[in-house]
């Protein structure tokens, strides 16, 4: 029997696979498509301080294998999410990642302490890359000041474990890596989406409304790849890693490029069941390259 | 309840100009669309599924048949799927139309690519017995398709943006010409709604939204459409496609 | 009759479409199967001071609607560039466009130099984002004063118009394109590659020998026409967009969001005659969308 | 010289275990190509070109006969193409096997999907009234093919790794059997090529070669191989696929 566990900090995972943060909302529609408690774990839609509308429509368009989105971190706030989504999903048994979000850092401290209250979530995934705010989001994401900062901020009033969300529009991810390892993130989440644009020829404007989407799906798996198997040189906390995966294969190369567990985002719009069918297929695609365990695989592929 | 399912296509016709009619045949969808609801189509080569509205189903042959025009690569891909081939679809999504029981003369209006859920709505309020008056508007005489078949449900008035048939113009041009409707469905491009809305402003009536979608189901936030009350929203794809016509601000 | 013709600094293009340097060699393979006169502009295989054999072979990978590639700048050297390609390519009636490379600031300028002895070259492309070479490249394109100062240098020996190729692995475009405007750049030239990886699931290495590679190909082009559209709106020098082109849909949007010719890169390799045929159909797309020429269209997507 | 064409599938066969047989019709490819050369087919839904060696042409029938291995989403894809689908094709590609005039009894070796270009070579050699041997490797005896073809040429010797089927082990295990060869061709997976190369060092020898391509033309680079004189190299797609054995460093 391959074993899928995995530990990390604050999360006993049976396996590696979870949806990636806003691809999911918070799991009310996929649970009717089949039982959330096969997930290794669930990142939760992006909590901000208070409610949140977002961007005007259209907020997403399709390219060649991907799509951009600007929904612009709609969501009811960091109280209403803990009152009615975190209770509804506490009813599987698999663990809450909570993915939260502000424009400034008292508001991502706030929704940090926020969640202190919600036993039932055990782990924070620090979103300092959200492309489709007006303020705050992207630049804690490329400045490695402060993103170290709000990482301090957010460790010194949580409770738990702190994964920050790194963007990949930088050009220097390993130096992002270890501003926030040094600041006290108890791991990477790895990579949230590239900024695009996609333009209407008919309205000779931009197709979104926010004029640039983050791209996510196939399209972007080989920067990820690339910038997960950098940073795992270079740091020594674990790494989520997401950025187009759709298939079992996708996740072993994921694995072996240093990350620790995997997350799916844009796949779900495809195939409702993708992380589901891609925990069944998991350990036949270990078994037929060689693995065991996913613990056995992590980092395979990264030469030092 | 959504389900993901393969459905077979078996039948494949050019309805009209870049126009296909697609009859597909799955035994869950059929039994349990109601009107108003889509299908949410995966094409090959394309990340995003495309929605398409339901024109009618067929419980004993156990067929549903959507009816879209050519207009993106995506369209276009699927117009060349060949009688035989599977579709991987979900659906039914989303929610249909609310038929009120005390609603006796209905009023369908329909724009172009927003006549096929017209066509499935007419049949199930023919079914029940109510009367039915559709107004059709179309580009011009090689787009327009269904007329038969919204005659045999009742009056039908069609609408050419050319006059290169029927009457010339647009739909809301034709009101004038029916009278006594007791409610009113429309679906159609934004602009006809926003103009069908304003003018029938005193009567009741459904809406049904077209919004670019990334789930499909209602996890995403790509499809939200401000209410009416303040701050509120809905989601187009689980909340709609239908309101009513006070419900959101368009 | 669509007008096709677009001015560039030291350049009268017929058309505004011309194949990327590195994938269309120098010319001579692709004359087998149309008529280069046809073509705008040709931009050729990046030239380095002297003869380099690049990186070891797996070279190439293919991506989700991309490719990845580390060549290495192999090529024969400016001199043997100019003594055996330059005088092929001067048979047709088109534009030479030298991308021309280095190692350090003395190579890039004797390269320069060189290129000043072949009157039949119209312009320099200056590749300062080369990411498959170990020294120079890169560094160059991500630092804002390397790149100028490469650019002031190269400026200062060339007497031709020189377009500076940018890379888009940094986290602000707007301002690399701002320096090298400054240090006297007549034009730019955007996108090149995202780093990227793919990982070999059998070898378990990084597929390419060089682990690393370029991606290119339809996946970038959101994030082309994104990058475009900034810079776009804050130089006032000539943008030539690449990245991901394949139609002539690619084209127009493209110069919508404010590139003035475009160059098709990883297409060539899927239909040797793309570019033959993009120039075929533009007259018939921009005349669908309302245009009637080609200067007409130039940035008419951006939102100022 | 290398043309763009479309090319009919007329036949598709699985031959053996995950190995398809696709005949093509196509004019110019079946008049022009040679031994040795390939062709470089585009797969719907992937960037890069499949290079293909051509495994027999006929050119009354105006076909070309390509042989492959299931090996990853390209030829997954490719196997899925039906009876009456076209492909885009570039071909005829490279250079192809250069054959000695003074040779008269000539050694081909191929290891699994090298097998297919020796079959076009073995049938022209045959035709030009030389004698062939084959040594042809396989996994197993269920990935065999194209035995009683090569049968039909001359003197052929089945190795299988397992033992399943044959003699057991590798090609270069099986050199011990024939002798008296002038010339030998070969090609591969290159651990098989270098074993080849190495045993067969006195002789004079053609091998050839496989790399990931991008252009498939000769322009981008990719495919490069150093050749055994300081500094220089080869291009596989245009130079090769085919050089002699001394030529490139393995
Ligand atoms: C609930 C609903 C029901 C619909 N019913 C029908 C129908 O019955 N018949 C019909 O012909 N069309 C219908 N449409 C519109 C149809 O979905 C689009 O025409 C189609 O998705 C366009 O795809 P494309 O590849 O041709 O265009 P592209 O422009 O290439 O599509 C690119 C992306 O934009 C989306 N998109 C483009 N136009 C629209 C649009 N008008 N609405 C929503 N998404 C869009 C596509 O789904 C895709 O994700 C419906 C839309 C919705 C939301
Ligand atoms: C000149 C030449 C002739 C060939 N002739 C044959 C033949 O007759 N029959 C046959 O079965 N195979 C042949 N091959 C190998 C065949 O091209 C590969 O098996 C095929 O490209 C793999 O594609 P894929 O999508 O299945 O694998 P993937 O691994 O998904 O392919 C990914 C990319 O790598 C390339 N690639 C992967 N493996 C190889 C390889 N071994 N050689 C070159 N490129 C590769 C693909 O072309 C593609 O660009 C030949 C290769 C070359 C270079
Ligand atoms: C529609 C959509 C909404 C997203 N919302 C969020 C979000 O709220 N917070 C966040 O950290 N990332 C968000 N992301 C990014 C994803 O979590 C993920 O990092 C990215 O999409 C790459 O993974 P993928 O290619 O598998 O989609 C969103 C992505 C999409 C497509
Ligand atoms: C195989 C290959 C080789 C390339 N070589 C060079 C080069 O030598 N110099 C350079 O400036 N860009 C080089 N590029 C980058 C392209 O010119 C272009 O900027 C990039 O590929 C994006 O365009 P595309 O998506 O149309 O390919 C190369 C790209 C590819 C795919
Ligand atoms: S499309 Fe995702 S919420 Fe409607
Ligand atoms: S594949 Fe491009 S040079 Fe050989």
């Amino acid at each position: 029997m391959t074993d899928l566990r995995i530990e990390l900090p604050g999360l006993q995972l049976k396996n590696p696979i979870m949806p990636a943060s806003g691809c999911f909302g918070f799991g009310r529609e996929y649970s009717n498509f089949y039982d959330l408690s096969k997930l290794g774990a669930i990142i939760t839609k992006a909590a901000t301080g208070t409610k949140r509308y977002g961007n005007n429509t259209p907020r997403v368009a399709e390219t060649s294998s991907g799509m951009l989105n600007a929904i612009g971190l709609q969501n009811p706030g960091v109280e209403k999410i803990i009152a009615s989504e975190v209770p509804f999903l506490s009813n599987f048994d698999t663990s809450i990642i909570a993915n939260i979000a502000g424009s400034s850092i008292e508001e991502y401290v706030a929704v940090a302490a926020a969640f202190n209250e919600a036993p039932q979530v055990a782990a924070l995934e620090l979103n300092i890359s959200c492309p489709n705010v007006k303020e705050g989001g992207i630049q804690f994401g490329t400045d490695p000041l402060m993103a170290a900062e709000v990482t301090a901020m957010v460790k010194r009033v949580s409770d738990l474990p702190v994964y920050v969300k790194l963007s990949p529009n930088v050009s220097n991810i390993v130096e992002m890596a270890k501003a926030v390892e040094k600041a006290g993130a108890d791991g990477l989440s790895m990579i949230n989406t590239l900024t695009g644009m996609q333009i209407n020829l008919k309205s000779r404007k931009p197709l979104l409304a926010n004029k640039t989407g983050g791209l996510s799906g196939q399209a972007i798996k080989p920067v990820a790849i690339r910038m997960i198997h950098d940073v795992s040189q270079h740091v020594s906390i674990p790494i989520i890693g997401m950025g187009g995966v759709t298939s079992a294969e996708d996740v072993l190369e994921f694995l072996l490029a240093g990350a620790s567990a995997v997350a799916v985002g844009t796949a779900n719009f495809q195939n409702p069941f993708v992380c589901s069918e891609l925990i069944d297929e998991l350990p036949s695609i270990l078994d037929k390259y060689g693995f065991s365990s996913v613990s056995d695989v992590i980092g395979k592929g990264v030469i030092v | 309840m959504i389900k993901k399912v393969e459905m077979l296509i078996s039948q494949r016709r050019i309805i009209a100009l870049d126009t296909v009619e697609l009859t597909l045949k799955n035994k869950y969808i059929s039994q349990t669309a109601r009107p108003g609801q889509f299908l949410h189509i995966l094409v090959e080569g394309h990340s995003l599924r495309r929605p398409l509205s339901i024109a009618s189903i067929n419980k004993v042959a156990e067929t549903i048949t959507v009816l879209f025009k050519i207009n993106g690569p995506g369209t276009k891909k699927l117009s060349e799927y060949k009688n035989g081939m599977y579709l991987d679809v979900l659906g039914p999504n989303g929610n249909g139309f609310q038929i009120e029981e005390h609603d006796n003369t209905i009023l369908l209006i329909g724009g172009g690519i927003g006549v096929p859920p017209m066509y499935f709505l007419g049949k199930h309020l023919v079914e029940q017995g109510k009367k039915v008056i559709s107004i059709l508007g179309f580009q011009s005489a090689g787009h327009v398709f269904y007329e038969d078949e919204f005659e045999a449900l009742g009056r039908t008035i069609i609408v050419t943006n050319d006059g290169s048939y029927g009457e010339k113009g647009f739909v809301t041009d034709a009101l004038r010409l029916v009278e006594d409707f007791e409610c009113y469905y429309t679906c159609g491009p934004l602009p006809m709604l926003k103009a069908v809305t304003a003018k029938l402003n005193d009567c009741s009536g459904y809406i049904s939204l077209e919004e670019r979608m990334g789930c499909g189901v209602g996890a995403c936030f790509a499809c939200v459409i401000p209410t009416n009350d303040h701050f509120g929203y809905k989601k187009i794809c689980k909340d709609g496609p239908v309101f009513h016509s006070k419900e959101v601000s368009l």
